[in-house]
């Protein structure tokens, strides 16, 4: 890879989920507009065409991602994007992309749910997401950015190990995300991926066999047999874990959130660690692979206290993790609120405060 | 007797090379088998065969790539014409084909192939219409008949309650994005040479990029049509043309 | 005199092929095949003109037609 | 902790609040600041209410989102109630009395800056730019950026350059600045 | 309720789901035919015609759902069924019906998944019925029959519970369920549901001010405090909790499995019991909510192995409700292999030896 | 001046009692309010006030609820004519209507809104053509024109890529289930009283349970065209009509 | 005379109304509403025969029109 | 544990052997017993091997799968191959002997009683009874239920009641049944 010419530019969280669509050598991106991510096919239909690609304003969600499973059929680096009851719409496509072992880029920028909800930003799509809301046993790689330079940079990334696991990747966003405007570095490299199918895509059986892409498995246990490999890929992504640790050599007390939640906490633990009280953060990047060994590990030093914009979703993958070791609090603010740093701060000092209590109570 | 040529003699007919000659999985006198050979010989005829990419569907012909041996995916059902879409817009050189059931692209995937023809998608779909959902045990579909039986339309198919079988030849015919529509059979010899035609017909305009191409086949289904292979394929002729004329609906291609 | 090779194996006894045959060539015979359908025959009487007719309406591309040679074909006549 | 910084700027949809929040993101940003632009706006077409975020800081930005802001600008009547009762103790405070009643401003707060930006905009030529004069406003009350920084963007921010709409809107931000140190001390 | 001329007979688990809802009062059906779950559209096309009902065949899963959103609006009682790939379809629209707080029944009987898979059974299917495949912190009811008499009963109990609760509600089975036939007895029992909605249905404004029906909520906070309220009512529906239980009063180590694989399971049991082990079984017949409280209780004397058909989903919610208590086993058959009570045999006696040392350790 | 009438004055022009007199939430010169009045006022008109269950859908119109002051449920989007459906069927005896946009409808709902169509269901649709995605921030829609820029379609629609806008009206009036399918205008004095006419018309199709019935309405989006109101209403006229004709394409109603 | 009453606060000052007046009594005034709106007015010179047009196109429903009765009318003229 | 019994009953797709299932399943429930009938068949629309699965017990029946069955009915030759060697130690096989070639059958199988099924049927007049030739001999051989009782509730699994058609079930049944006691004997 070889960079060029890096820019620096005040953009959208969706834009740079655009520009980084473009930088990954995205060639097709196929959606249905749905606020609040219509910034990303808005910019996309101007830009995708310059540069030599494809882009349709898709009939549906449905037509949308079924066209990306076409285009990933063919070892092309393709996207979707939408918003919460969007990607509902795309839920059959997706097990079929994960099926059929397909790469795809899909983005949701999430909204106020359920139903017609609201516009307003929501973490209510975690279990979505990485649980399949879609039929079947199949995972998808999650990741959930709280920067716009990380949602440039994890769009890219999201790329790779689409094609690298032959796999659908979701990148998770909320309206904060999608709406927030960030200096974001744009590394314009040129990374050739013309090869990178090859060894299977598409492209008309000329001078070889021909190649055949499905996920219909009828002969007696193929299908059971063809989930194996699938359960076997997906604790091979185990090792893509990854998260954000902040503030964590002293702390006892640990926030655990994700996405824009996940920054406005440390806004929260900023004002805490002011006043003296040692609070860390633990922010999941991934949320298919669950970061789960290392906040084990954490856990065995700290508190813990799940802070998401939803009922508690995730705080489900956290207590998996940690269920041997201890356990985690939850506060939830419920989507069509927007969350805001200082309403961590009680449930935090909660938890801190039980915490004290135990500590002290293990002294005596 | 041999099944090789012998001296003198030469093959009058054999199977196109496009196909793999698997034994089909198709009921006995069912034509979804006729259909896939014409396509095959189509295939073969226009060499297209190392730059044709099948899209397949969900219905009875799900297994259509064990038989019709070019690259090929497979599509959720419905939604071949999304697909199909995808992979042209990906390799806009190479000939994309789709082959779909009445079920597959009346019913649950209406709206993808109509967009996807007034897209004027470079695509080629073959559509088997064959008044039932095979696949799935007979049940209605959008092209039942009125008053056919079938098992979710168990006193016939009522005007009132269901509606009026769909012309999809003609609906489609009267999209802009349309090159080419138009409905054949292959009930007959002559009807079989027609449907060629038109295959031949449909696989220009899309080498040629005039947009996108559709032909509908009127197809048997003995064993959802309660009927022997012999009734069910003279039913296509005198009960099914009826509704749905054979005859070329939109034709812009030179 | 053109003939043709009937696939038992793959066929299906449907017998749209006997429908076609413009010389009626065709029958069923009174064999099953391991698939338990009762296969077609060219009939002894007839005369099959290799025109592919029922190679061409046989769904299940059981019927291979071979035609003679044009030069042998006229040699015979 | 080092500098930091924040101000919500609300008013009608139409009056350019949000342009005023990029231009200072713009600005934070050339300066080599972090910084942070949220805009939130109704669903209504047109008529609904706008507001933005900016947060700037030496650090690293955690939320972009501000509950309790450090200042305010603010151009109509239903932000004013929405928004200063927000506004942390000492905050600085500029508003459009063009539009909003000096009656409602809470007579404790102390950096407030009212300023009839509308008609200061309308004797400058153009009441649209009302905007930029409480932008410039904002900017000589905080002092975190300077007028010369703003300008400096400018032309990004409204991704226009036409010199004669520049130099109206620096005029009109001029105006704005000058009007602080007057009516910040007559002020309440 | 009032019991009239009960009749036996031997009818396929489809067939009981199809027969329960007849006995619910279930007034109109939405369908698209899908494979294995066909044998419901295809007996209510000819039965709920005759008895005054509506049938119709949609034009595809998507048609089905919004129109039961339609019926369900009215205030009275719908149904619609699918399987898999189908249900994925409907998740936009269990969300809105979520949302907007309308009551109906939405069977799946499942398939070897993801994509196309096979028409193989599967209980790969759970995490979307039990964490909502749809966008957003809604929750349904989601009942998983063993028997077909289950099938039956708890399809009557789902109307019930979706009126209750003004909330969709899932019959959760699977392809052995759906296909198997065994002896239901019926019910005929008349219950007269004609006023259960009167409150809130719609039915024209007629000397009454008008109603609105609806899951859109942009007023400042609105869409918070519906969500609050819908918590509160999943909350409420934690009263639904239900199970069986199978030899638990001596058992040390305990098999928790659901649906078709609970009754296999059982079998097992049995097996292991005529060797003198003592093992039991816990089966969820409540998937949503989870009885979790009574497995909690069981934990404590029990080690626990959790059986699916899938490649681990229930477990997790075993996991979550022992967590500080123990732990579970897990064993998986993969969709697309028929789970037979021998396969079971030798994951559970490794669970009863682990089990042993440890008690022996304790003694020791 | 009274806003009240005085002696010797009566009101020539009130709002119907069906509607609530809410302020619409719409841009000016928006045609979606002068919509929503006829159709509040035929209801009124036709005594339909108290049957009448209205299926909103998801685009600019979304809070018509808030100004027809009849029963009413939200549809997802594009799902307006299966909402519909099951409310009649459920309610077979209530004047049930729908109200959907042209990305609504022509887009992702277009196969419900066909198949509601095609089985003839007595349910009205009213079908809101302003040629772009309102709601969301004017992206192209199926009935946006050739050449037309929207934020997805910077450079004009095009032929090619996108395909040409669909005709809704003709393409509902060739299936058999509709009753009456007519497309009118609201840009003058004279098309508003056409369009009550149609309006009345269709609501008679359902009351006399005939069919299915559709009116599209053009209609005016100033503000993602980009223009005053007052050349927003001209363009209407001027260049929308040539795409797509006022008229009548099917009327079985008695 | 008849006469019409404008809601301002309805008001979007879109000027549809005065495109279908045929008295051209309707413009627009230099008031603005409290949403920023200008609205219209009746002008002074002209005479608005209640034909109710303007009300009939407002897409705000700002229009209340009041005819004199017939009567009424009639023993003016 | 009280009476426990199940049967793999297996062939082509058009031999009958889910009637036969049905059948079995009609006359234990007839009889107050617990049962289970499970079907399985191939997505190929015709000549696909089909297979069900009965299970008859006193006790509840935990599952209606079996993975080593007590009994078998085999119609054909594939439906050997694959459920000859899951047969219990002990088990009873049926196997219709018109089409499964003698030779396949496993010596060491101690019930097997082989039937030229399609050759009785076909003298009794009808080659489809060759469903009905093999019942009758597994409910011989097994002992679970007694033929009256399948014939009673045989016009309930077939949906008919034409008197002429039962009686030849009947009397292929009877067939079956006659077969058993001598060829069981000398069967191998
Ligand atoms: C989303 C989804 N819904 C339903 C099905 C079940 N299904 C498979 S094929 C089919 C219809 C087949 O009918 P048709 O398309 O007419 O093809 P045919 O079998 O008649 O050739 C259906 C409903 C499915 N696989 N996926
Ligand atoms: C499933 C889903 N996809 C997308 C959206 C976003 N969305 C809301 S309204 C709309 C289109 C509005 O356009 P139109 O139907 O033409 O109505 P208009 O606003 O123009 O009156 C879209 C795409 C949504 N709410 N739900
Ligand atoms: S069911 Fe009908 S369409 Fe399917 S294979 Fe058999 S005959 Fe052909
Ligand atoms: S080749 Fe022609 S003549 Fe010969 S058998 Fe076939 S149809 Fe008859
Ligand atoms: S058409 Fe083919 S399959 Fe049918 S009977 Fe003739 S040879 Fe056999
Ligand atoms: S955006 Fe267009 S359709 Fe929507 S309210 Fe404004 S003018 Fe009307
Ligand atoms: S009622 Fe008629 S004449 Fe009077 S102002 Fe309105 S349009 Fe003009
Ligand atoms: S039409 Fe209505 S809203 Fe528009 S200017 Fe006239 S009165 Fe005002
Ligand atoms: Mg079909
Ligand atoms: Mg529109």
């Amino acid at each position: 890879m070889n960079a060029q010419s890096d820019t620096v530019s005040l953009i959208k969280g969706n834009e740079a989920i655009a520009k980084g669509a473009l930088a990954a050598g995205c060639q097709c991106y196929f959606a249905y507009p749905i606020t609040p991510q219509s910034d990303i096919p808005e910019y996309l239909s101007g830009e995708l065409p310059r540069q030599g690609g494809e882009f349709i304003q898709a009939e549906s969600e449905i037509g949308a991602i079924n066209m990306l499973l076409g285009v990933a059929a063919c070892g092309k680096r393709a996207m979707t994007s939408s918003s919460s009851p969007g990607i509902s719409l795309k839920q059959e496509g997706i097990s079929y992309l994960a099926g059929s072992e397909l790469p795809g880029v899909i983005v949701n920028i999430t909204r106020g749910s359920p139903g017609l909800g609201s516009i307003d930003p929501s973490q209510g799509d975690y279990y979505q997401a990485t649980r399949g809301g879609g039929h079947g046993d199949y995972r998808m790689l999650v990741l959930a950015p709280s920067t716009c330079q990380e949602a440039y940079d994890l769009t890219i990334r999201a790329f790779d190990l689409a094609f690298a696991y032959r796999n659908p990747v979701m990148i998770l966003g909320d309206a904060i995300l999608g709406q927030m405007k960030e200096p974001v570095l744009e590394r314009r490299e040129t990374v050739d991926t013309s090869q990178e199918a090859s060894e299977w895509a598409l492209s008309g059986a000329k001078d070889r066999p021909r190649r055949l892409i499905k996920s219909l498995y009828l002969a007696d246990g193929a299908l059971a047999e063809h989930n194996e490999r699938l359960q076997a890929k997906y604790q091979e992504m185990h090792k893509e874990q990854d998260w954000e640790e902040f503030a964590t050599q002293d702390s006892q007390v640990l926030v655990v959130a994700f996405g824009s939640v996940g920054r406005i906490a440390k806004s929260a633990i900023r004002m805490l660690r002011g006043q003296g009280y040692r609070i860390g953060l633990f922010r999941p990047v991934t949320l298919y692979p669950f970061p789960s060994e290392r906040l084990r590990e954490l856990a065995k030093n700290n508190s813990l206290i799940t802070i998401e914009n939803n009922a508690g979703q995730m705080v489900d993958d956290v207590r998996l993790a940690v269920r041997n070791v201890s356990d985690s609090a939850f506060h939830g603010v419920m989507p069509g609120k927007l969350p805001s740093a200082e309403d961590f701060l009680t449930p935090i000092l909660h938890v801190w405060e039980q915490n004290s209590q135990i500590a002290q109570a293990a002294e005596r | 007797m041999s099944s090789q040529p012998q001296a003198e003699e030469r093959v009058a007919f054999a199977l196109p090379l496009t196909m793999s000659g698997a034994s089909t999985h198709f009921c006995p006198g069912c034509h979804h088998g006729i259909i896939h050979r014409l396509m095959g010989e189509c295939l073969e005829q226009n060499g297209l065969g190392e730059s044709a990419i099948c899209v397949g569907s969900v219905g009875c012909s799900v297994f259509i790539y064990n038989y019709i041996d070019v690259d090929a995916v497979e599509a959720p059902h419905g939604r071949a014409p999304a697909v199909a879409t995808g992979v042209k817009r990906a390799l806009p050189d190479r000939f994309v084909f789709g082959y779909q059931g009445d079920g597959d692209l009346a019913a649950i995937g209406f709206s993808e192939i109509m967009h996807c023809a007034n897209r004027g998608e470079d695509v080629t779909i073959i559509f088997v219409n064959n008044t039932v959902f095979g696949m799935t045990g007979g049940q209605m579909a959008p092209t039942t008949l009125l008053g056919q039986n079938t098992t979710t339309s168990p006193k016939g198919r009522d005007m009132d309650k269901d509606g009026a079988p769909l012309n999809m030849s003609e609906l489609i015919a009267s999209l802009d994005g349309t090159a080419y529509s138009s409905r054949v059979a292959v009930n007959t010899i002559k009807n079989i040479k027609q449907a060629k035609k038109a295959l031949k017909k449909a696989y220009r305009a899309q080498n040629q990029k005039q947009g996108f191409s559709f032909i509908e086949f009127l197809s048997a289904c003995p064993t959802n049509w309660k009927m022997t292979p012999l009734q069910a394929n003279e039913h296509v002729g005198t009960t099914l043309m009826q509704r749905f004329p054979l005859g070329v609906f939109r034709d812009t291609v030179e | 005199m053109s003939r043709i090779f009937v696939h038992e194996e793959r066929c299906k006894g449907c017998l749209l092929c006997t429908t076609v045959c413009p010389e009626e060539a065709l029958e069923q015979s009174e064999r099953f095949n391991p698939n338990g359908f009762k296969v077609v025959q060219q009939n002894q009487q007839s005369e099959c003109t290799g025109c592919a007719f029922c190679a061409e309406i046989c769904p299940d591309y059981a019927i291979t037609v071979f035609r003679k040679k044009k030069s042998a074909q006229e040699t015979a006549t | 902790m080092g500098l930091y910084t924040d101000v919500i700027i609300a008013g009608f949809g139409g009056q350019g609040v949000l342009l005023v929040g990029n231009v200072l993101a713009y600005a934070a940003m050339k300066k080599g600041l972090q910084v942070t632009y949220m805009p939130v706006y109704g669903v209504e077409m047109r008529g609904g209410t706008a507001n933005c975020t900016v947060v700037i800081s030496e650090q690293e930005i955690g939320s972009p989102l501000v509950m309790y802001p450090q200042s305010l600008i603010i151009m109509n009547q239903p932000s004013l109630e929405k928004f200063q009762p927000r506004l942390r103790e000492g905050g600085i405070q500029i508003v459009n009395t063009s539009i909003v009643p000096h009656s409602m401003l809470k007579s404790q707060t102390n950096g407030c800056v009212p300023l009839p930006a509308n008609n200061m905009a309308n004797e400058l030529g153009n009441p649209k730019m009302a905007n930029m004069v409480v932008l410039g406003a904002w900017v000589k009350a905080t002092g975190v950026l300077d007028l010369e920084e703003i300008k400096e963007v400018l032309p990004l921010a409204l991704g226009k350059s036409d010199k004669r709409i520049i130099e109206a809107n620096h005029r009109a931000m001029q105006a704005g600045a000058d009007g602080v140190g007057d009516l910040a001390h007559s002020g309440k």
